[in-house]
């Protein structure tokens, strides 16, 4: 592996869930690259693949016409991803957080998404220009052994 | 596929055994909650998810768990977890599924968790 | 599958032969995507993969801080590639194209690139900006079944 | 690793085995020269060149072939070619690679093939 330097990747796809698969063997490469070990890269995998979806099903509303932009930045010590749409944005602060038990109770399907980011990556930041360029930028640390 | 995902049913004393294989996201998870609908519709409650097959779930496959669950342990029936891979494991396990779903290691164990429960409705 | 529509993909990646694995998992989804069978699908794999080898290392003399962009469009009845560079391009009508059992009495380990390129799709074509924008268009028809 | 390559090379009859694993392209061509090479230096003209598990192949990887299949053959020896998958098999096919190796089914009939030719050198 060689580092020293700060590598870039960018991936455009269709805003389709079809593609979450495409998303996820370009972040599984590059987490691998970053010298991850297989559960590490699954949960950067998750986390992409949440962020995504979220893009596909919110943002677009299933908009296939649509894109989806997945950055990666590897340096050193961290992993750092950014999904980009032009989408409809949100608040998510005013996301409520509902513990398992009571989505559960609501019969909820969904509702894990950005808690799933969260547990796994270090950072978790969102920045809205709705319609314009809305960006979901996430960061790993990377542990050298 | 790239996106590949199957689920297959079979019928074991009782209960109904769906197994997953392939990769269990938003694009697949329909899929995936058509096969339980289909189950609970029928009034098989008591259900077993053989997940040996399964190389990975998000949110959206976890949200078929938590869709039905309720109603099937009304119904005297529960879904029970099976063969999770340690990859898919430490999902479930990040997200609280381990204290709310009875996660075992094969099927048979699987079958015989619901031998002391009561008999379900269909 | 949906078609009817045009989709557009894009992937950029550092230029360095590490990540022609990534290249090709790129554009493997996507002609899977494209009704492809497995076969089809790894003789398109070679013909991006050998058109990056060489932006890698012809174009930028394996200098990793380049990049290389690999478009691909996916029609109805094609798949078109696109892999640009700002490399130091070249002529491609200069190449001399040596029957193998000449590169093997010169005991050669290069000069099938471009020819596999030529075998496996149906359209083959350079346009170069030398240290601007070098461009090599590919397209495969695809005969649907 | 994504772009996996490895060689592992056995002796079997005088005969030198060298089996590949993984993706054969650009990144990992060196490795498979640097085994080929090695053989050569100790004077091992008699190579067999185990495909089972070779998943991939681009030009670089058959640029190996043709830089050594010269050097051997003058040397009384070759290299066999054997157990290709079909995906592999076709680059071979597409670049005219059947008529100028030999390519079989597997190892033992590779090695068989040595049998009838002249003693190598080492
Ligand atoms: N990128 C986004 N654009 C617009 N709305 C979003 C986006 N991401 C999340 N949301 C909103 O936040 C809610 C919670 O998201 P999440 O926790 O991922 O669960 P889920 O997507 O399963 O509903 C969504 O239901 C949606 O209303
Ligand atoms: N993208 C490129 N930029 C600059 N030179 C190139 C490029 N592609 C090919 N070439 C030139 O054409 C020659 C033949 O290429 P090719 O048939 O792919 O064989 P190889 O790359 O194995 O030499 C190369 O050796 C190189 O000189």
């Amino acid at each position: 592996m060689v580092a020293n330097f700060e590598r870039t990747f960018i991936l455009h796809v269709p805003s389709s869930t079809e593609n979450l698969a495409l998303i996820r063997g370009f972040v599984s490469n590059i987490g691998k690259q970053a010298g991850l070990d297989e559960n590490q890269v699954c949960m950067i995998e998750i986390a992409v693949d949440e962020a995504c979806a979220n893009v596909i099903e919110h943002a677009y509303g299933s908009d296939r016409t649509k894109e989806v932009v997945v950055r990666a930045k590897l340096s050193d010590d961290t992993i750092e991803i950014q999904v980009e749409d032009t989408g409809k944005g949100f608040d998510p602060a005013s996301v409520e957080q509902k513990e398992v038990t009571r989505l559960i109770q609501e019969r909820k399907s969904g509702g894990l998404g950005m808690r799933m980011m969260k547990l796994v990556m270090d950072e978790v930041q969102y920045n809205m220009k709705p319609g314009e360029r809305n960006e979901l930028r996430m960061v790993k640390k990377l542990k050298r052994p | 596929m790239p996106n590949s995902f199957s689920v297959s049913g079979s019928r074991q004393e009782g209960i109904s055994v769906l197994a997953l294989d392939g990769f269990l996201d938003a694009h697949t998870a329909p899929a995936f909650e058509e096969a339980i609908e289909k189950e609970v519709s029928a009034g098989h409650n008591r259900i077993v998810v053989d997940c040996a097959r399964l190389a990975y779930i998000s949110s959206a496959g976890l949200g078929v768990f938590m869709t039905f669950i309720e109603e099937v342990r009304e119904a005297g029936g529960d879904i029970k977890i099976c063969a999770v891979i340690p990859k898919v494991g430490q999902v479930f396990e990040i997200l609280g599924f381990n204290s709310l779903f009875e996660i075992v290691g094969d099927i048979p164990q699987a079958v015989a968790r619901f031998a002391h429960s009561r008999a379900e409705g269909g």
